[in-house]
C-alpha cells in the first residue's frame, strides 16, 4: 500500500466508525424513526461540500493572483469532491423527504439552492472537459468557480431567509439530545477527514495528468502557497 | 541592441511538443524570416513571439519587459498578422481599421494611409466579408501596422498576395523589427537577411549560431 | 488611452454590424412573440390567473432570448478570429467588456420593448412604469453576468450548450425579485420597493464582479 | 451508390465526433435539469396542479433542447465549411438529411431518458410506457422538421434566431398532440388514442415532406 | 477532346461584378493556370466550373453534360479544393477520408493511398482540429483526389505548402484534367502548359486566343 492507499484506508474507517454511531450509539428519533438518522450524513456531507467548494473559490483567488498550478490543482479536485457530497446531500435529502413528506422533491429554497449549487459546480467541471487543458481552462474556471460560491451562503442561509418546508436550524440552536449531539460532530469529524483525503488523492491524480500534458509548474510568477484542503 | 530575447521557448499541445527549447535573439531592426516544413511549429513560434499564445516552459523578453507579465504594455508595439484574418465581415474595409484605430488609440487618419500601404484604397468602401481571400490578407496585413508598431510578427503573410507581395511586404516591413514565416524561400531571401529553420519544432541553421551569441 | 472610447468604439461596432446585417433584431423579436404563444399552449391561461402567468412568461421569454443575445455577442468575435485580434490591442478587457455588453443589452432592451406591450395585448396585464423599472433594472444585471459567460464559453468547445448552464444559476435572482417586481406591480400581493431594492443591490454586486473578472476572461 | 450506407456514414460521423469531443451530452442534460428549475420559478407547482403543469414544461424543455440539439448539427458543418465539402460528393441529400436526423435525435432522445424519469422526480407525475410512447413519437416528426430547418438556418447569419422562428410553429402541432398525449397519460381528462393517432399522422405527413424538400435544401 | 466547355460565365455579386462573359475550354488531360491579381475573379470562376456556384449567366458543359442540370451526376469526376478546407475537427485525418470514401462509395483502401499522396501517413491518426494550416491544407488536397476524379479544380492549392509542393501538386495532378489558380508564376509554368490570366472579371492572355479557337 502507498500512503495514498493508507489514507483511504484510515478515511474509510473513521467513516465505518461513524456508521457505528449512527447506527448503535444514536438514539432513534421518536416522531420519525430510524429514517432520522440519514440525518448525520446528510449534514455531514453538505458541511463537507461547503468546503471543497471555500478550495474552489480559494484555490481560484490565488491561482487567479499568481498563476500557480497547485492552487488550480486543489480547485478542480474541490470541485469534484464537492459535487460528490452535494450528491450525497441531495440523495440522501430525498430519501428522507420521501417518508417524511411524502414525495422525493419540493421545490422550496433549500432543496433548489443545493439543486443550484450542484449546476453550478458540475458546470464548473464541464467548463474544464470543454477547454484546452492549461492557463485558459484554469483561468476561465477560476472565475466561475468564485461567482458559483455565491450560491454556498444562499443554500446555508436559505431556510431563515424564505420560509421553507425543509427544517431551520436546529444544531446551532441546541434542539438536540446529546447523544445524537455527539453522534452528529463524530460523523461530521469523520466526513470532513474523508473529504480532506479524498481531495488529497485527487491532488495527486491532477497532478499526474497535468505531468501527462505538461501542464508544468515550472514558471510560477510567485512563490506557490497551497491552500488549505478544507478550511 | 536587441529587441526581443527568447530563451528556452517550448510548447506542448496536449502530449504533442509543437516547440522544443527555441532560443532566439533579434535585434532592433533586423528582419529575420522563420522557415520550415509543414508542422515544423512556425505558427506556434510566432504566436508565442506575438504574445497571443504563453509558451509551456520559457522566457521571453521584448523591448527589455517580460511579455508575458507586461503584454498589456507591450502591445503598443507589437503588430501581428496570423493565419485567420479577424475581421469583421458586415464593416466595410475602412470601418474595420476605424475600429482597430480606436481601439489602439491612435488618429484615424491612420487608416486611408494603411489601405494605401496595401493598395486597398479602391475598395475601401465594400463590406470585408465581400473581399477576396488576397484582399481580406492585406486587409489583416493593414490592421497589423494600424499603430507603426516596432516588432511586426508576420506569419505567411504572402499567402494568396498577387504579384506585387514583395514589394508590399517591403514596403510595409521597412524601419521595423520583423519575423516573418513563409515557404517562399526567394521571398524569404529577398527579404530578411537572418533566416531561423525550424524542424520538427528545434532551431536549426541560424538558430544554433545564436546560442553562442546569447 | 480612454476606456469609454474604447466601450464605445466596440459597442458602436456591434450596432453597426447588426445594423447592416439585421440579423438579430427582427428575428429576437418574433422569438418573443413565439414564446409567448408557446407558453400560451403549455398553460391555460384565463384572465383570473394572467397576473400569476404573466411574469412566469415574461421572464421565460426574456430569460432564453437573453441567452441568444448575450451568447451570440462573443461566437461571433470568435468565429471571425476578431476577438484574438481585439486583444492584441492595448485596449482594456474592462472596456472592451463594457462595449459588448452595451450592445447586447440594447438588443435586450428591444426585445422587451416588443415584449411587453405583448403581454398587455394577449393577457391583459397593465403596462406601467414600475414594470418597465423592474425589467430594465434586471436587464443591468444580467447583461453584466450574461456577457461574462458569454466571453467564458466563447473560448470553451460545444458554447451554445454551456452558457444556459453557467448563467441560468446566477441568473436566478435577478427572475425571482425581478418577478416579483413584477407580479406586485401587476396587482399580486409582494412588497415592490423592497424587490427594486434587492434588483439595485444585486446590480451594483453583479456589474462590480464581472468588471473585476473581466480581465481574467478576457485573456490569451 | 447505397442511400443507407450514406446516411449511416453520415449518422456515425456525427455521433463518432460527438463521442470524442463530449460536448453535447452531458451539457444537453443538464440544460434539462435546468429548464425544469426555470419552469418551476414561473409557474408555483405542488402536487395538486403537477400533472396539469409538469406536460407544458416536458415540452418546453423538449423544444429548447431540440432546437439546440437540431441548430448544432448543421451549423458545425457549416462553421468548418464541411458542409460544401459533403455537398460536392454524389451523395444523395436525402440520405445525407437522414444520416444528420439520426444523430440528432438520439441526442434528443437521451435527453428524454434525463427529463422523463426527472419530471418523475421532481414533480411526482407518472412515467408509464404511454408517456414514453407519446414523447417518442412526437421525436419523430419534430426532428425531421427540426434537421432541415436546421439546413436551411445554416445558410443563413444568425441561425442561432432563425431556426427557433421557422422551426417552433411547424412544430406546434406535435407540441399539441403530444401535450394532449401526455396529460391524458398522466391523468388528465383527454384522449390518449386519439392525439397518439394525430402524432403519428404528423410523423408520416412531416417525414415524407421532408425528404421530399431536402433535396432543394441541400443544393448550392 | 474537350472535357469543358464554359461559355459566356458572368457572375454578379449583388452590384459587383465579379466575373465577365470568361468562354474557355479545356481538353482532355489538359492542365491550365488561372491567374490573376487579388480580386480578378479566379475563385469565383472556379467555384463555377466545380458546379458550387451557378453563375448568374452563361453555359457550363462538362463531360458533355450540362453542368448545372446534372450536377449530380457529375460529381462523381469532379475533385474540388477550396480556400475553405471543409474538414472535421474532431475525427482524425484517416477517419475524415474515411467518412468522404463512404460519402463518394469507393472503397477504403483508397484512404491510404491518398494520405500517402500528400505525405501525411505519420499523422494519420491525429485529429484534423490539432493539424498544422498546410497540412490541414495537405488533408483537403486528399480528399479531393480521393475518388480519382477526371476534373480536379485547385483554388490556391499551394497555399501554406512546404518545398515539396511543386512536386506533390505533380502527383497529384498526373492523368487528370486540371484548372489551377495559384500566385505563384513559376509553379504555375512548371505544372501547367497553359494559362489564362483574368482581370477585374476579364480573361486575357490565352484566354483570347482561346475566343478563336472555340
Ligand atoms: C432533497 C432534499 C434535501 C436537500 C437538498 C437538503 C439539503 C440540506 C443542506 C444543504 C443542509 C445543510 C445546511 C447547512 O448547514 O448549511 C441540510 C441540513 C439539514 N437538513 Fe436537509 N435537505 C433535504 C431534505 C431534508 C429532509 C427531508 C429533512 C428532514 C425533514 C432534512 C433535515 C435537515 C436538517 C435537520 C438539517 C440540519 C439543519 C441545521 O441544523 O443546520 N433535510 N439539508
Ligand atoms: N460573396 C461575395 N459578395 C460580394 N462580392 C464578392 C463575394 N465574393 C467575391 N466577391 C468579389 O468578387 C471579386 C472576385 O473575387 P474572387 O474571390 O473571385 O477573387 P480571386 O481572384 O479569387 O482573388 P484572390 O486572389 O484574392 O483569392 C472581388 O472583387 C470580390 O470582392
Ligand atoms: N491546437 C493544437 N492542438 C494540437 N496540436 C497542435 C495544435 N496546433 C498545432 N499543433 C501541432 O503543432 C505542430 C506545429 O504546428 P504549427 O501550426 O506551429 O506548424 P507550422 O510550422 O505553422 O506549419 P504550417 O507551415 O503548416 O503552417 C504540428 O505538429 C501541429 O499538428
Ligand atoms: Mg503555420
Ligand atoms: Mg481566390
Amino acid at each position: 500500500m502507498n500512503r495514498y492507499e493508507r489514507w483511504a484506508a484510515a478515511a474509510a474507517a473513521l467513516m465505518l466508525v461513524a456508521g457505528a454511531a449512527i447506527f448503535l450509539y444514536a438514539p432513534t428519533d421518536y416522531l420519525q424513526g430510524p429514517v432520522q438518522r440519514i440525518f448525520y450524513l446528510h449534514v455531514s456531507s453538505a458541511i463537507a461540500a461547503y468546503g471543497c467548494f471555500a478550495v474552489v473559490l480559494v484555490g481560484g483567488i490565488i491561482y487567479l493572483r499568481t498563476e500557480n498550478v497547485v492552487a488550480d490543482r486543489f480547485a478542480r479536485a474541490g470541485a469534484l469532491v464537492g459535487v460528490v457530497f452535494t450528491t450525497v446531500t441531495l440523495v440522501m435529502g430525498m430519501l428522507w423527504a420521501k417518508p417524511i413528506w411524502g414525495s422525493f422533491w419540493t421545490w422550496d429554497a433549500r432543496l433548489t439552492s443545493t439543486l443550484v449549487l450542484w449546476i453550478i459546480y458540475a458546470g464548473y467541471l464541464l467548463v474544464r472537459r470543454l477547454s484546452d487543458p492549461g492557463r485558459q481552462a484554469a483561468r476561465l474556471a477560476a472565475v466561475v468557480g468564485i461567482f458559483g460560491f455565491i450560491d454556498v451562503p444562499v443554500v446555508h442561509f436559505s431556510v431563515t431567509w424564505w420560509r421553507t418546508q425543509h427544517p431551520g436550524p436546529i444544531i446551532v440552536n441546541d434542539a438536540l439530545p446529546a447523544q445524537m449531539l455527539t453522534t452528529f460532530f463524530l460523523t461530521m469529524a469523520c466526513t470532513l477527514v474523508l473529504a480532506a483525503v479524498m481531495v488529497w488523492v485527487r491532488y495527486r491524480i491532477e497532478t499526474l495528468t497535468d505531468e501527462r500534458q505538461h501542464i508544468a509548474e515550472a514558471v510560477p510568477v510567485v512563490a506557490a502557497r497551497e491552500p488549505e484542503p478544507v478550511p | 541592441m536587441s529587441l526581443l530575447v527568447g530563451n528556452g521557448l517550448t510548447h506542448w499541445f496536449g502530449r504533442e511538443l509543437a516547440l522544443e527549447g527555441v532560443d532566439l535573439v533579434i535585434d532592433t531592426g533586423e528582419h529575420m524570416a522563420v522557415l520550415g516544413d509543414n508542422g515544423a511549429g512556425k505558427t506556434t513560434l510566432l504566436r508565442i513571439l506575438a504574445t497571443v499564445l504563453r509558451p509551456t516552459s520559457g522566457q521571453l523578453e521584448i523591448a527589455g519587459l517580460n511579455a508575458f507579465r507586461e503584454r498589456r504594455r507591450l502591445r503598443h508595439h507589437v503588430g501581428y498578422v496570423a493565419h485567420a484574418t479577424g475581421l469583421y465581415p458586415a464593416l466595410t474595409a475602412a470601418e474595420n481599421l476605424e475600429f482597430f484605430c480606436d481601439l489602439q488609440d491612435v488618429s484615424r487618419t491612420r487608416v486611408e494611409e494603411a489601405l494605401d500601404a496595401v493598395g486597398l484604397t479602391r475598395v475601401a468602401r465594400r463590406r470585408a466579408g465581400e473581399l477576396s481571400r488576397g484582399m481580406q490578407q492585406r486587409l489583416s496585413i493593414a490592421r497589423a501596422i494600424l499603430h507603426e508598431p516596432r516588432l511586426l510578427i508576420l506569419d505567411e503573410p504572402d499567402a494568396s498576395l498577387g504579384d506585387d507581395a514583395a514589394e508590399l511586404l517591403t514596403q510595409v516591413m521597412k524601419d521595423k523589427t520583423v519575423v516573418l514565416a513563409t515557404h517562399d524561400h526567394a521571398l524569404a531571401n529577398r527579404l530578411c537577411p537572418r533566416t531561423l529553420v525550424l524542424r520538427h519544432g528545434r532551431s536549426h541553421g541560424t538558430a544554433t549560431r545564436l546560442r553562442v551569441v546569447r | 488611452m480612454n476606456p469609454f472610447r474604447v466601450a464605445l468604439a466596440v459597442a458602436r461596432k456591434d450596432i453597426r454590424s447588426e445594423w447592416r446585417t439585421r440579423e438579430m433584431v427582427p428575428a429576437l423579436a418574433q422569438f418573443i412573440v413565439l414564446a409567448l404563444l408557446i407558453g400560451n399552449f403549455g398553460f391555460q391561461i384565463d384572465a383570473r390567473n394572467a397576473p400569476a402567468i404573466a411574469p412566469g412568461i415574461l421572464w421565460l421569454a426574456l430569460v432564453f432570448a437573453g441567452l441568444v443575445a448575450f451568447g451570440r455577442t462573443f461566437a461571433a468575435e470568435r468565429e471571425q478570429a476578431s476577438l484574438e485580434a481585439m486583444l492584441m490591442t492595448p485596449a482594456s478587457p474592462v472596456a472592451i467588456f463594457a462595449g459588448k455588453a452595451i450592445a447586447a443589452s440594447l438588443l435586450l432592451v428591444i426585445c422587451e420593448a416588443v415584449l411587453l406591450p405583448a403581454l398587455t395585448l394577449f393577457f391583459g396585464t397593465p403596462f406601467t412604469g414600475d414594470v418597465v423599472a423592474a425589467v430594465l433594472l434586471a436587464t443591468v444585471g444580467m447583461a453584466a453576468l450574461g456577457v461574462m459567460f458569454a466571453a467564458i464559453v466563447a473560448r470553451v468547445r460545444a458554447r451554445e450548450l454551456l452558457l444556459p448552464l453557467l448563467t441560468l444559476p446566477l441568473w436566478i435572482p435577478f427572475i425571482i425579485a425581478g418577478g416579483q417586481a413584477v407580479q406586485s406591480a401587476m396587482g399580486l400581493p409582494g412588497n415592490y420597493q423592497e424587490a427594486i431594492g434587492l434588483l439595485i443591490d444585486f446590480d451594483i454586486l453583479f456589474v462590480v464582479l464581472t468588471s473585476l473578472a473581466a480581465r481574467f476572461v478576457l485573456e490569451e
